[in-house]
């Protein structure tokens, strides 16, 4: 084991990551630990935008912007941090402009913006243009981006460095009125070497949680192999709270099977969906706006079409996009990057022949809760001195119930600096708290355990079982039938992954060993976000529960705080407790989510 | 030291090919040249020594050699211009391909015309 | 396990992929473009060479002490030998040094390679210049009439 | 949003077989892994594995269904699972692909497909190479925009002409299939590479960056630009359809104008 001293640990190289990196690098001595070289972080695969009220093409402002994001999340979004985010968006991309970001340019060469979904011109009254884009890749330009300007400050980057765990001390602490609670501090973190097998300590004044989304818990999904959780569900083993795990966004066209995702911008371009009788059916849920309705309404439409048997395929399991009445010019010059992969992937040409789809999950609206400062919290109030979370990981929460397409980006990009200002901020003024006694033990016990194991049960089985029981019961229909049969199946599993081995127990590169590590952040996780979802009895934004279809301000207008207690039992599952946090609202009042 | 990959020949397109190719044939044109000026040489030294030799290229063996040479050259030459319009002709990345189907159409055409005359000549005799 | 391996990446890079020092000057850049330039002058050098000795009149069997020494009676074919010995040999030189920089990875060996590369040349170049300027029809054994 | 398009019929006649039933089509392949386990064995040698996969299955889904259904010590690096992250550049059947990008029924399936890690780099485990040296080019040629003068304070300016210039090469994913695919990288791993060259021409193009002398300089070195003896396998290798070629020409013209 080896133990190295940092002001600064950022865990993660995604945008978040770097983008805090980059602040948090010319304040003060930081690592950034990432077990992918951090051009492989999953922000390069977004495709669409960033936006932000530049106002370049047509009249925008970020007020407009803030009530966009509070209406798109159904209004369980904290309006502080959403007027934050609108506000900053501005900077947040002309930064990135003068980093390098090759923007495409309006005919006058100014950073050109186009419309998305939600995005809306006076509170609703038109679509407006404010994603900022570079192609179908601006996710790839954002990242290359940031690596490119980590590279300029010399940013260290331990590549290929796990973390697994946080190491916190608890304090005796006064509250204001005088009663003792608990104070967590932090630290540092423990971290595997991927080419070596060895454990690395870092001892940190600072630790920045920025290790993206938790999507493998879904089978469809377009998120990453190594999309795994690993951050939320190092917090949540560590005692902390995580916020709104009930929401999760999926999108409704990913390639059928796959997951792969085909960009919102298909429909706006006029692609329509069909079912195995050729038929639109969206013209039967959303008679007006049709296949151009919010994401949650037409996968919900998509996955009712396939539950009734109208799905296509040789599993009837998908059903078609369709754009063969629009001209192969106009596809390949609007959405070359959706033809290819249909081509690639299913080889499916999509001028003559409609494309398989069906919803994938996409976005954790939920994550570590956090502040507007990205300071971490243990409890509704309470901030963890030195924690601090920004990205996919994190909820602060801007997103509520139901991100908006380019809100992401946005989110990394403005809560990821936020984050490496404030962790060099704060290392400069505190001291290094000292590491607990066999810091490494925990990993180690864990790792052992693993490579001793002696039991039966195959990780990959495991993963495959969690991931359908997730497909089939917890995506865009949830009833308390279909929650219940998940958690059994998922308990279920939790005991067998007690039983599994592995077969590589080399020290070099053993990736056998850490996807099994994966899998129990991945079962931890998945029952988390069943949990909550059973516990929210209301349907709103990405959360659509057929047993309550409607939004239910007066009991359900707070965010989720599940909590890792071995004393309590929530929806008859033991050793999770949930409690809520209010909403903070600044000027919006909650109405009705209507497009 | 750590190792590389070995493992199986990398099975390039013709690019690469084509290379290998530049490549054996310059070497091959080198030796050549070096041998061929020496042997040249000889006409400072003693006439009849220099047709000695120069006889030795008359016979049929060495007529054949001639011709692999006379290919090798050609080869070269050709791909060489392809190269040259890689390199400064703003398609020449885009058709190197068609561009080597030219060098090779060329190639044959002149060599096989360059061939017949040859080696009639060698093997014709007086 | 008996096999020790080095422990691998972690900023430690293989001395092999370890760049030396920075070239200074634009040799290589000269060296390339001279590559390109000498080529094409040397198919003209090299096609009116062959076509001349092989492909017109008798082709290879009229080649002799005697046609050589019509040849360089005539300065132009002096001078156009020199030429493609000259071109010829620095392309060629420089063609095989690239090679020897690609394959011979040891320091060592590449410094030797190189060596015989280079006094090869020379002593081509000069015997070749030698011979064409000072080249004499009557030399012994000649039965040119002129002598 | 931009073209008016005449509304699309409500109901069409779909193509047999794409409604619904039938089955998905299997077919067996053998993959033949390279495999190289220096914990266990000094060699790297050769292994087979017999797989049935489905319809659309990519290369990469047959490694996974080796290493979660046979053998879990077979090592490989992947992530998006969509060629945008650059993790699984490998050699499959003797050139340099995507695995993720890669289907086998595209490939031919009744002669085992092999498998092995990219050529050049040092081999680590089965099909992981250490990429450090690559990232090491990377850098060295500073890949970050850099512009004397004043900050503006709003976005800088850049015609459309004018970022269409170096759009080709902002393309890159930094996978290493190009320069592990350069008979020129093989042989002493020294040359810079057409990644790292790639990644130049991004910024020496940019209209916005004032560093282009700098790169070419560094490009001028005895590793630089002049080794590449236009083989193009960088170009037929690159997932991403970057005219590698052409971008290192283009930087080989632009040392030469800047020169003579
Ligand atoms: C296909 C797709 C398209 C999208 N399109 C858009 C869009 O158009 N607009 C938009 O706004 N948003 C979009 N999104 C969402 C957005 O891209 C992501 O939410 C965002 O990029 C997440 O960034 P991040 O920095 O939080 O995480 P990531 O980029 O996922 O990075 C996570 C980092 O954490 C590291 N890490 C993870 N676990 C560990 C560990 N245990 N130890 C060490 N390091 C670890 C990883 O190595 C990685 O570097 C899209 C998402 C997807 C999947
Ligand atoms: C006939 C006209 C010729 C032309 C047009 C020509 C052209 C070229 C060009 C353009 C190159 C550079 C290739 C590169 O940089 O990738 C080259 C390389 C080379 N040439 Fe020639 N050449 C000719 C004749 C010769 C002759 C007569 C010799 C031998 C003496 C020769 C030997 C070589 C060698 C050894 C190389 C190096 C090959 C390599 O690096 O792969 N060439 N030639
Ligand atoms: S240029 Fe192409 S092949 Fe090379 S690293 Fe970039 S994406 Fe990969
Ligand atoms: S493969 Fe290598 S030789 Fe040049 S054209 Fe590409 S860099
Ligand atoms: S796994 Fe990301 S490129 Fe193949």
């Amino acid at each position: 084991m080896q133990v190295h001293q940092y002001d600064v640990v950022i865990v993660g190289a995604g945008g978040a990551g770097m983008r805090a990196a980059i602040e948090s690098g010319q304040r003060a001595r930081t690592a950034v630990l990432t077990k992918l070289y951090p051009t492989r972080s999953h922000t390069g695969a977004a495709q669409g935008g960033m936006c932000a009220a530049l106002a370049n093409v047509e009249e925008d402002n970020w007020e407009w912007h803030t009530f966009d994001t509070i209406k798109g999340g159904d209004y369980i979004v904290d309006q502080d941090a959403a007027e934050v985010m609108a506000k900053e968006a501005i900077n947040a991309v002309l930064d990135l402009e003068k980093m390098g970001l090759p923007f495409n340019r309006t005919p006058e060469g100014k950073i050109d913006q186009r419309r998305f979904g939600g995005h809306t011109r006076d509170h609703g009254k038109a679509a407006v243009r404010r994603a900022c884009y570079a192609a179908d890749r601006t996710g790839h330009m954002i990242l290359q981006t940031l690596y490119q300007n980590c590279v300029k400050h010399n940013v260290e980057f331990y590549n290929e460095y796990y973390v697994l765990d946080l190491l916190m001390v608890e304090e005796e602490a006064f509250r204001e009125d005088g009663t003792a609670y608990m104070q967590k501090r932090v630290a540092g973190v423990v971290s595997y070497d991927l080419a070596t097998g060895e454990l690395h300590v870092f001892q940190a004044k600072s630790v920045i949680f920025a290790s993206g989304g938790a999507g493998k818990v879904f089978k469809t999904t377009s998120n990453a192999h190594t999309l795994t959780g690993d951050g939320m569900g190092i917090a949540f083993r560590s005692g902390l709270p995580l916020e709104d795990m009930e929401f999760f966004q999926f999108h409704p066209t990913g390639l059928a099977g796959l997951g792969i995702l085909l960009t919102e911008g298909a429909r706006g371009e006029g692609a329509i969906l069909r079912n195995s009788d050729g038929e639109r059916f969206m013209e039967r849920y959303a008679p007006t706006i049709k296949d151009l309705a919010p994401r949650d309404i037409v996968a919900r439409a998509m996955a009712n079409e396939v539950r009734e048997g109208r799905g296509c395929g040789p599993n009837k399991d998908y059903v078609l996009l369709d754009l063969t009445h629009l001209e192969p010019e106009h596809i390949e010059s609007k959405l070359p990057d959706i033809t290819e992969f249909a081509r690639t992937y299913l080889g499916v040409e999509p001028f003559t022949d409609p494309v398989p789809v069906y919803p994938t999950a996409h976005y954790a609206m939920g994550g570590v809760p956090t502040n507007i400062e990205t300071e971490v919290l243990q409890d509704n109030n309470t901030t963890i001195p030195g924690l601090f979370a920004a990205g996919e990981v994190a909820c602060v929460s801007v997103h509520g119930a139901n991100r908006l397409g380019t809100n992401s980006l946005l989110d990394i990009n403005v809560f990821g600096r936020r984050a490496g200002i404030a962790a060099a901020e704060y290392a400069k003024t505190a001291d290094f708290v000292e590491l607990p006694e066999n810091p490494e033990a925990l990993v180690t016990a864990q790792l052992d355990g693993l490579l001793n194991s002696t039991g039966t049960e195959n990780v990959a089985e495991l993963r495959k079982a969690l991931q359908e029981i997730m497909d089939a019961n917890v995506q865009v229909f949830r009833d308390e039938t279909s929650l219940k049969g998940a958690l059994e199946v998922i308990e279920s599993l939790r005991e067998r992954y007690k039983n599994v081995s592995i077969q590589d127990k080399g020290k070099r590169f053993n990736l056998d060993l850490l996807e099994a590590v994966e899998l129990g952040f991945l079962l931890d996780l998945a029952e988390v976000m069943t949990t909550a979802a059973l516990h929210r009895k209301e349907s709103r934004g990405g959360h659509y529960r057929e047993d309550f279809p409607n939004r239910d301000d007066e009991n359900f207008m707070v965010h989720s705080m599940s909590y890792r207690d071995h004393n309590a039992t929530t929806e008859g599952i033991a050793g999770i407790r949930m409690e809520t946090k209010p909403v903070v609202f600044t000027r919006y009042q909650p109405m009705e989510r209507k497009y | 030291m750590s190792k590389t990959s070995s493992g199986t020949l990398y099975r390039g397109h013709e690019g690469m090919w084509s290379w290998v190719g530049h490549r054996v044939t310059g070497v091959v044109i080198f030796l050549y040249l070096l041998v061929h000026v020496l042997d040249t040489a000889l006409v400072r030294v003693d006439a009849n020594a220099y047709n000695a030799v120069i006889s030795t290229y008359q016979t049929p063996w060495m007529a054949l050699g001639e011709t692999g040479l006379v290919a090798a050259i050609l080869f070269h030459a050709f791909n060489g211009l392809r190269l040259i319009l890689v390199d400064f002709w703003k398609q020449g990345t885009k058709y190197q391909r068609q561009m080597l189907w030219g060098v090779m159409i060329l190639w044959v055409v002149v060599f096989a015309g360059f061939a017949i005359r040859h080696l009639s000549l060698a093997f014709g005799g007086h | 396990m008996s096999v020790t391996i080095p422990a691998p990446r972690s900023q430690r890079i293989d001395p092999k992929y370890k760049r030396g020092p920075k070239s200074r000057g634009s040799f290589e850049m000269l060296a390339w473009l001279f590559m390109r330039l000498s080529g094409v002058a040397l198919i003209v050098l090299i096609f009116g060479h062959l076509i001349s000795n092989l492909i017109v009149g008798d082709g290879i069997n009229a080649i002799s002490f005697g046609f050589v020494a019509g040849k360089w009676a005539d300065p132009i074919w002096q001078f156009w030998d020199l030429a493609m010995l000259w071109l010829a040999m620095l392309h060629g030189t420089n063609g095989v040094r690239t090679i020897i920089n690609d394959y011979a990875e040891k320091h060592s060996t590449r410094a030797w390679l190189k060596g015989i590369l280079y006094v090869a040349t020379i002593f081509i170049v000069v015997l070749g210049t030698l011979v064409i300027f000072t080249f004499d029809p009557c030399v012994a054994g000649s039965t040119l009439p002129q002598c | 949003m931009s073209t008016e398009l005449p509304e699309p019929p409500s109901k069409i006649e779909l193509k047999a077989g794409v409604g619904g039933g039938g089955e998905i089509p299997t077919f067996n392949i053998t993959l033949r892994v390279r495999r190289y386990l220096p914990e266990t064995t000094a060699e790297a040698y050769w292994e087979d594995f017999k797989l049935t996969m489905y319809g659309t299955d990519r290369v990469l889904d047959a490694l996974h269904k080796v290493k979660w259904d046979h053998d879990g010590s077979l090592s490989f690096r992947r992530s998006c699972a969509h060629g945008i992250c650059g993790s699984d550049a490998m050699r499959i059947n003797g050139r340099n692909r995507l695995a993720c990008k890669t289907l086998l029924k595209d490939l031919d399936t009744s002669k085992p497909i092999t498998v092995e890690a990219i050529k050049g780099l040092p081999l680590e485990k089965d099909l992981i190479v250490d990429m450090e040296p690559f990232f090491q080019s990377y850098r060295e040629i500073m890949p970050f925009l850099i512009s004397k003068g004043h900050e503006p304070t709003k976005e800088r300016y850049q015609s459309v002409e004018d970022r269409e210039r170096f759009d080709d090469t902002t393309k890159c994913i930094l996978c290493a299939a190009c320069t592990s695919s350069c008979p020129v990288f093989w042989t002493d791993g020294q040359y810079f590479g057409p990644a790292a060259i790639v990644n130049a021409h991004r910024f020496i193009f940019d209209s916005r960056d004032d560093a282009g002398d700098m790169r070419l300089e560094i490009l001028n070195d005895k590793e630089g630009v002049w080794r590449c003896r236009t083989t193009f396998n960088c170009t037929e290798a690159c997932p991403r359809g970057i005219q590698v070629t052409k971008a290192i020409a283009e930087v080989k013209q632009a040392i030469l104008s800047r020169t003579v």
